[in-house]
């Protein structure tokens, strides 16, 4: 049952929704707390090239930083695990990449562009077709090929 | 350097006739108080610190401790392994806040001066990287004690029980997970089951007697006791309560076991029982045959270490080694075994064992079922060879 | 800095709105690893350090350990105090010797290598100079509990036992006191009863973790739990075995305790059961009514705490606080104990028993048969006065 | 009963009562320990003028360093503890001197000049008299004024 309603203590302040927005920027798996707005594959590929491409290779292959894209299949010795060969949610490469991304300078991206970098790099993956527009609802819906791979233990 | 075996002999303080003269430092007044007023080792130490591993990767993960020069199961501040995903933020503790929201019935917003007012706790538990000796997962790599073992340390860390400050919140009885956030570059996340936030979950603010240091989370440290290091977030800014595991990158692509079927585990939080010989180990030299004490780590995430046997013999026999009391809960446990080494070439080993009734495994019975991507929860016995001149070296 | 209570509720981050901003360390890259490779605290509590009396004294005797900033019972190896008689030398441990002789069947060099190979044992214990407070038995003169009790630290030691070191002498039975010698610029010196030195005295190298700090005895210190600090002789060079004390310097002229009547004590080494609030504490300033937790910490050379009593009414009333575990033997004890302050003035004042029975005195009690001159061992109970805007201060 | 004569581990090497010479340098209550030579108040004066009046005064009495002449009666609230207020010992003298100072430059004196000294200190305390030489045999025979004023409690 809920605890009850008495401060026990007194201590801190009570915070609004409002007052915590630049704050909550978590993405749930499901796609609570996506905002509005979107981005084109397209329009991922020029920030792509613009923003990523020094750290994780023209087309996302990897360079100084991680790989991206493809990876192989997961039970070969060589295999690297990408958004593609992976990520069990799409939503994730969204939450990541705006709070994250670019290494150096994080949380400066607009909706607009963390949008059609998910875009681009689900392209990439050869996930989703190239004229692709993703936002608040088309995101959750993405299917991950790796959906099924993971195991949820908790221990 | 290669740990307190590697003081030499050095002749200095004696005459021609090996009488021993009154050191230099005896006859003239020494340095003055407070210099400097936080105090440093001693030049002659200068050698202990933490590193990173050779050649530098373009982005580092993290820096290591050197286990071979600790003693007993504090690890001094300066040592701490450093882990983190987008350097050190450099945090003003009077503009810091933590919120928590979410499924609570109070959304809070908290100072670090109202969180130091809560009743408080100081617990002594381990800390370890769910990465350490990932490497020697695939083949021999690291030559030191520190190389192969070096993301583990312990403090004593001082802070408020989480379950005290969703008290002041109160809990929706629909939460089942929490998100922690840190307020770093990578506004780290990670989900953490309810249970564990209600059980032994703290807010750390102190380790070892003092503030937090900035790589360890200055000024706000989530603490999950026996827990892989990384769900400890640091640099802490808020704490949401939902349903479900948030499915952040960390617990998806980044700290998820791929067994060799080529599914992945998840949420595989608990660190395993552990241990690791320090003295002697890699890198050292036993520069004469003689007595030695072995002394080493044991530590698990289930609870408290229950046993520790040493083997002088590379595990044709097995003895048990003293434990150092007090054995804690989450803590490292250091293990003593007498050793009258005779000048053979032998291999030591250690195998602990805890309370829940887990023993160390081999790393073959670590690799079994494993992808050969597999990276984490590596808790294998290590072998230290020991040559005939003493060299001793890692034996995976 | 006047410990953790000083934190302050800058509003940096809000806009003008009050909406929480993201923090700028939160939009760049932290620091590297390895900045430094020995770690520090952060720059936002360079004030937690370890002073000296102001105006200094031509030859200060002692820097204090800011206990209004610790946190559970480790000091840090930075602020642990300092108290030397002739500055801090400079040892390299590779030329240092420790020789043991006198009434031994085989007098004994050895180097530190040779040390470090002994068993160990690892034990956490407290450290008090006998003139802790020595100003306050006479009137009330520090502000902050670093100026009244700071002459106190609690570490991990980590050394071999001397009854363990003294096997491999042999010991004759003729042999009843220990002269232990610094290789400092004063080569201090103290006579200590075999009794001790067979009981639980050790040779430490190290403490916290890692090796001794050079004010601390860098590479080798004698530590007698329990015992008055100038006792732990440090950068430990000889231990010589007699049938009588050596009556030294500092066992006539320096530590001894004049009665009323003229005549001194001698050879009072055990510290007496003590306890003190250290937050809140003389400085500090409660900057709104509420709760607050009271904390402090408790020790004796007897043994174990037993318990601590709390007054919130300056000793009208008294109540238990908790004692956090593990209560160790001869080690710091933290206390704490809730306290909803409603803004009235009032004095806090904390009082421990042991496990010898005995129990912290008033400054009265500890005044009773002493001369004037009486100088150590004040374990009086610390009064803290609360004003009703906040202010605490010495209410000696 | 002695202990064995069985080394048990074997760490360490044996030394020598000559390879510890230099390091033997205290002195036992008793006098043992008191090596040959000799000084008296005449030459001790010099010396102290030399090396310690800076710290102590020209004659004991105090500078930035320790009172060590007078003192007065102990059970007055003004009393400072000196040799001859409180020192039980005349062999404390020699050995505290010769181990620790002058400040800045310990065991830098001959033990002749420590006797010196130690004379020297003596009768400033008004303890000897001024043609006093000090050596082995005599200093353990000086009766110090606060030799009955310490009492032995060992806790
Ligand atoms: C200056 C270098 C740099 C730049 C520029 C950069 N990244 Fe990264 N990226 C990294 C590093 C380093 C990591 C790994 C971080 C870690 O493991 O904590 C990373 C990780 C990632 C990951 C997760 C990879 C995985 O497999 O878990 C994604 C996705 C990503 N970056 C996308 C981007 C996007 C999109 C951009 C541009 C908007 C970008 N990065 C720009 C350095 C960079
Ligand atoms: C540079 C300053 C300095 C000089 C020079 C110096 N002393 Fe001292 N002396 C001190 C200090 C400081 C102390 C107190 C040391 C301590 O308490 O550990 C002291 C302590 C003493 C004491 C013990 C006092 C007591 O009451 O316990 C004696 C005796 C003494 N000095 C004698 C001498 C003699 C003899 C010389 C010259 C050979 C000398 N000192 C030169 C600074 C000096
Ligand atoms: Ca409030
Ligand atoms: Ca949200
Ligand atoms: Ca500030
Ligand atoms: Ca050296
Ligand atoms: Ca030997
Ligand atoms: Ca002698
Ligand atoms: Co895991
Ligand atoms: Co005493």
């Amino acid at each position: 049952a809920d605890s009850g309603h008495e401060k026990i203590l007194g201590l801190g302040q009570p915070v609004t929704g409002q007052q915590l927005s630049a704050w909550d920027i978590d993405i749930a798996a499901n796609g609570v707390g996506l905002p509005a707005g979107s981005g084109s594959v397209g329009q991922g590929k020029l920030i792509f090239q613009a923003k990523c491409a020094s750290c994780h290779g023209a087309e996302g292959q990897g360079g100084p930083a991680n790989k991206l894209t493809g990876g192989g299949n997961l039970n070969t010795a060589g295999a690297v695990k990408t958004i593609g060969s992976y990520w069990p949610f799409a939503t994730t490469i969204f939450d990541y990449v705006r709070r994250a991304m670019p290494y150096g300078a994080p949380q400066s991206l607009s909706n607009d562009e963390v949008y059609a970098l998910t875009a681009y790099l689900l392209n990439a993956n050869q996930i989703v077709d190239a004229d692709t527009v993703m936002d608040a609802k088309a995101l959750p819906l993405v299917q991950m090929p790796n959906r099924a791979g993971f195991v949820r233990v908790e221990r | 350097t290669a740990g307190s075996l590697a003081f030499n002999n050095a002749q200095a303080q004696f005459d021609s006739q090996g009488n021993l003269l009154v050191a230099p430092w005896t006859k003239k007044t020494g340095s003055d108080f407070l210099t400097p007023p936080y105090g440093v080792p001693s030049k002659y130490e200068k050698g202990v610190v933490r590193i990173l591993p050779t050649p530098a990767a373009a982005f580092p993960t993290a820096s290591r401790t050197p286990l071979q020069n600790l003693y007993g199961i504090i690890t001094p501040n300066g040592l701490i392994f450093e882990r983190h995903h987008a350097g050190v933020p450099d945090i003003d503790p009077d503009a810091h806040r933590l919120v928590i929201h979410g499924l609570v019935d109070r959304p809070l917003m908290l100072t670090m001066n109202d969180l130091v007012r809560f009743p408080s706790v100081s617990m002594i538990y381990f800390l370890e990287c769910s990465g350490n000796g990932s490497a020697e997962l695939k083949k021999r790599t690291g030559t030191t004690v520190q190389e192969t073992h070096g993301l583990l340390s312990c403090c004593e860390w001082t802070g408020v029980r989480l379950s005290t400050v969703l008290a002041e919140t109160g809990v929706k009885s629909s939460a089942k997970w929490l998100l922690a956030e840190g307020s770093d570059g990578a506004a780290m996340t990670r989900s953490i089951p309810m249970q564990k936030a209600m059980d032994d979950a703290l807010l750390v603010y102190a380790q070892n007697g003092e503030m937090l240091r900035p790589e360890q989370g200055y000024p706000l440290r989530l603490f999950l006791p026996g827990y892989e290091g990384n769900t400890n977030i640091k640099w802490l800014r808020r704490l949401k309560l939902g349903t479900e595991p948030w499915q952040t990158r960390e617990e998806t692509s980044t700290y998820t076991d791929l067994g060799a079927g080529g599914k992945a585990l998840q949420f595989t939080f608990e660190m395993g029982v552990k241990s690791v010989i320090t003295q002697p180990s890699g890198g050292m030299r036993l520069k004469q045959a003689g007595f030695y004490e072995i002394t080493g780590f044991a530590w698990t995430g289930a609870g408290k270490i229950r046993s520790v046997d040493v083997s002088i013999d590379g595990g044709k026999s097995w003895d048990q080694a003293a434990l150092q009391e007090p054995v804690l809960n989450k803590s490292l446990t250091r293990f003593r075994y007498p050793w009258m080494w005779k000048g053979e070439p032998t291999v030591l080993l250690s195998r602990a064992s805890d309370s829940s009734g887990a023993i160390q495994p081999t790393v073959d019975e670590v690799l079994k079922l494993r992808s050969a991507n597999s990276v984490y929860h590596n808790n294998a016995i290590q072998p230290w060879l020991v040559t005939a001149n003493g060299e001793v070296s890692n034996g995976r």
